[in-house]
């Protein structure tokens, strides 16, 4: 029975632990700009982390390497460099704004300026990761993170016409006053958003860390099945909302409170608490791992002593790496750097950079020397290629996606 | 001298011109007995020619298979790897980082 | 007699992970060090790691030699090479390796010991496991 | 596709002049180094074209009608609500701060692009005025809120309607 409840809250702590300050900006911002002709890219998005997650949980349990390690013995030092000096950096990006929007949550609910919050908001991240065991730290903020089901009682209270609703999801379409550059920049946001990396540096250690076993995978399968669908449902009753009340109201996404708003004009001021505890929640779990991912890229790609189990005098470099990282992402939130902005670059270049973690992961668990009977099998290879190829069309097309629309003017 | 220095040569035939870079070295445990527990790693043959990456990942000698669709690619790019076997080495120059043939 | 273990050096031993005796992770195999016996062939005999040595292997070879020169005097209190460990040493060769030596006496060490010392041993609760 | 695949691709000749200096090594830190540039600069502000010709002036107009009237209606939205207690005093003053915020930004870099012509010095007036109006009456809301008297901060917004209808077409015409 106790197996049972363990798994039960491992599946809600996913469902909880889905959506970032990435996934709040990018539904609400394309819920409010194209209506529901992007829903399509979360489904996408989110069949893709779920092939990810499980092959990096499965090459990690099996061979007991997490990515980055894995990145450098496959890609050689030379290549696993650069890839490592890309994802840091996006990581840090991602880092910085899931601070900014823990500060700004706690500021909407207390009305300080967001700025003085910061700090406080980045010494509580490192207290946590400090002294807070693992699981508990996954189960507390994952749980909280359910408050944000908020969204989809707020879609169901305002009882849209669903077939409208849907149809844009079926049948998507560039708006008449939108342009197909915007859509496809915006499209790549989301679907950065939905397969953020740090989560699969985050679950592949996490995987180690926890000294997972093959006898762990059915239980791997089942949080990334059963953790991942919700999440990106929940992903969508985010843009629905926004759908439903910010575009009639010509309202753009530019501001946290505004991703808010739909849910206190529908539920009231209880509506608006528990909203803005989710968001609190998914922005800290979700700073949580920014920050521990920093300490995990560097210390996997140079063999460092590396995990949050143990003390911290048992893995200096680790945890000096997570202090700095920390220092550097709160005075970037601090030198008035617009935090929405910060997480649209930070959800892009994710984007762009996936290819880079993902291809040695899909080679890795490929290699009978390792992975023994665990190796990929023909269907999800199938899947996963075709991943691949759009992984690499997104990365060669961001770029010049960001100079064309100026980062989605 | 270390590996990094051999992986880094360049593989001249008798007449000097180049067959490309060592892009790995196979070992193997059959030297004498070390320390009273194992044979030691006699470097046994040296990789050579152009596609790096599919050898590194394992494509090319070794036993990864899949997906069909990096198969395919990477296997094209290392088709022109060769062994060369020690015994075809004249002499390593270390310091040029140069292998001559015999 | 089972028939002698192949490796491929790129793919089978550099850049892997090493831990020590006690499952501890200690460094990467950054290079491998060849001998030249009197019978005229090359053997790999040690596990080049620590600081300078990836460099060196990067191309940075006077550099790399450099900080590993400097970090061998500086790192530890004897002179003998840190960041050499004699391949007999390493137990088991697979997904990582093993090695029967102590991460404390392996040159990577010598920056986890002096961050431990200077910065990470002043935060208090650096020693509480997290997992009590 | 990785860059070592990339480089198997061009003759090894080249290659090997290049051996043992980590070329592939200084171009991936390159490209990371051109997007930290290009997001410095793209996150800290807008950055702004002087208008080369009307066409693009009125394009620039209109965007930023469109910006203003997206902040003008997130206030009347929190004012109404915070007059039907769906929201806390807290949560509104911050709101209303943020979009006060964004509206003068907006104001001020409309108002940094030079008009080119003398249609567009006219387009200049008509929205310049639209947004100060816009301003001052979010202003009054904002003190409304601030003073804690949420019940009458529906009445104060009560302008901004006005001044959304008129954002909304002006954008509309000068799309």
């Amino acid at each position: 029975m106790k197996k049972l409840l363990g798994v039960f809250l491992g599946v809600l702590s996913a469902i909880g632990g889905f959506v970032d300050i990435g996934d709040l900006v990018a539904n609400a911002e394309t819920g409010a700009r194209f209506r529901m002709n992007l829903a399509w890219v979360v489904v996408v998005g989110v069949v893709g982390i779920i092939v990810y997650a499980e092959m990096a949980g499965r090459v990690a349990a099996v061979s007991g390497r997490p990515v980055f390690d894995l990145v450098r013995e496959r890609l050689g030092p030379r290549f696993g460099l650069a890839n490592l000096g890309a994802s840091f950096f996006i990581n840090f990006l991602t880092l910085t704004a899931e601070v900014a929007g823990v500060a700004i949550a706690i500021s909407l609910l207390s009305s300080i300026n967001y700025l003085f919050i910061v700090p406080a908001a980045a010494v509580l991240v490192w207290l946590v990761v400090w002294r807070m065991p693992f699981e508990t730290m996954e189960r507390i903020f994952g749980l909280l993170g359910l408050c944000l089901l908020v969204f989809a009682v707020t879609v169901w209270k305002i009882g849209p016409d669903w077939n409208q609703l849907l149809s844009g999801v079926v049948h998507p379409h560039v708006p008449s006053e939108e342009n197909p550059f915007t859509y496809a920049y915006y499209g790549i946001a989301l679907f950065g958003a939905a397969m953020t990396p740090y989560e699969v540096f985050f679950f592949s250690s996490g995987a180690v860390e926890d000294k997972w076993t093959v006898k762990d995978l059915g239980e791997n399968r089942i949080n990334v099945l059963l953790g991942f669908p919700p999440g990106g449902l929940l992903s969508l009753a985010i843009m629905a909302c926004a759908h439903l009340v910010l575009a009639p109201a010509n309202i753009g996404v530019g501001t946290l409170d505004q991703v808010s708003l739909p849910v206190a004009l529908t539920l009231g001021k209880v509506g608006l608490a528990i909203v803005l505890i989710g968001i609190f929640a998914a922005t800290f779990g979700a700073a949580l791992e920014t920050a521990l991912s920093a300490g995990y890229v560097i210390a996997q790609y140079l063999g460092w002593t590396w995990g949050k189990h143990a003390a911290p005098r048992r893995a200096t470099r680790f945890h000096l790496v997570i202090i700095i990282t920390l220092a550097a992402s709160t005075f970037f939130a601090l030198s008035g750097v617009d935090p929405v902005k910060v997480t649209e670059y930070s959800i892009v270049l994710s984007a762009a950079a996936l290819p880079l973690t993902y291809f040695p992961i899909l080679v890795v668990a490929n290699d009978p020397s390792y992975m023994g009977e665990h190796t990929n099998g023909r269907w999800l290879n199938a899947i996963a290629s075709v991943y691949l190829v759009v992984l690499v069309a997104v990365a060669l097309a961001t770029i010049p996606l960001m100079i064309i629309t100026k980062a989605g003017q | 001298m270390r590996i990094s220095d051999l992986l880094a040569s360049d593989v001249q035939d008798a007449g000097g011109t180049s067959l490309g870079q060592v892009r790995d070295v196979r070992v193997v445990q059959d030297g004498p007995v070390v320390g009273g527990v194992q044979a030691a790693f006699r470097v046994d043959a040296l990789l050579v020619g152009r596609g790096t990456l599919g050898g590194r990942l394992g494509y090319h000698h070794g036993q990864v298979q899949g997906p069909w669709l990096l198969r395919m690619l990477l296997r094209r790019a290392s088709r022109t790897v060769r062994t060369i076997e020690m015994t075809q080495i004249d002499r390593w120059d270390d310091e040029q980082r140069i292998v001559h043939l015999r | 007699m089972p028939a002698a273990r192949v490796l491929y050096a790129s793919l089978d031993l550099l850049d892997r992970q090493l831990r020590d005796r006690h499952g501890v992770e200690c460094g990467n195999v950054d290079d491998l060090e060849l001998t030249r016996h009197d019978d005229g062939r090359l053997y790999v005999t040690a596990i080049l790691s620590g600081p300078g040595v990836l460099l060196y292997r990067l191309g940075r070879r006077r550099l790399g030699s450099w900080i590993q020169r400097a970090h061998r005097r500086t790192g530890f209190a004897d002179d003998a090479d840190h960041a050499r460990v004699p391949i007999e040493l390493a137990s088991t060769i697979s997904a990582s390796i093993d090695l029967a030596i102590d991460r404390t006496d392996h040159a990577s060490f010598a920056g986890e010991r002096w961050v431990g010392d200077h910065i990470i041993s002043h935060i208090p609760g650096n020693d509480h496991d997290a997992d009590q | 596709m990785p860059a070592e695949l990339l480089g198997d691709m061009h003759s090894d000749d080249a290659r090997r002049r290049s051996r043992g200096s980590p070329a592939r090594c200084r171009a991936g830190t390159l490209l990371a180094a051109a997007c930290a540039a290009l997001l410095i600069t793209g996150c800290v502000n807008n950055p702004v074209g002087s208008a080369r010709n009307g066409g693009i002036y009125a394009a620039k107009a209109a965007a930023s009608a469109d910006a203003a009237l997206s902040a003008v209606s997130t206030v009347q939205l929190v004012a109404r609500a915070a007059g039907d207690h769906k929201v806390f005093g807290t949560f509104a003053s911050v709101s209303v701060d943020q979009q006060e915020d964004a509206l003068t930004e907006i104001t001020t870099t409309f108002r940094s692009i030079q008009p080119p012509d003398a249609e567009s010095r006219a387009l200049r007036d008509e929205l310049g005025e639209l947004l100060d109006r816009a301003l001052e009456h979010l202003a009054a809301v904002r003190v409304e809120i601030r003073r804690g008297r949420l019940a009458t901060a529906a009445e104060v917004a009560a302008p901004l309607a006005g001044d959304a209808r008129q954002l909304d077409d002006f954008a509309q015409a000068h799309q």
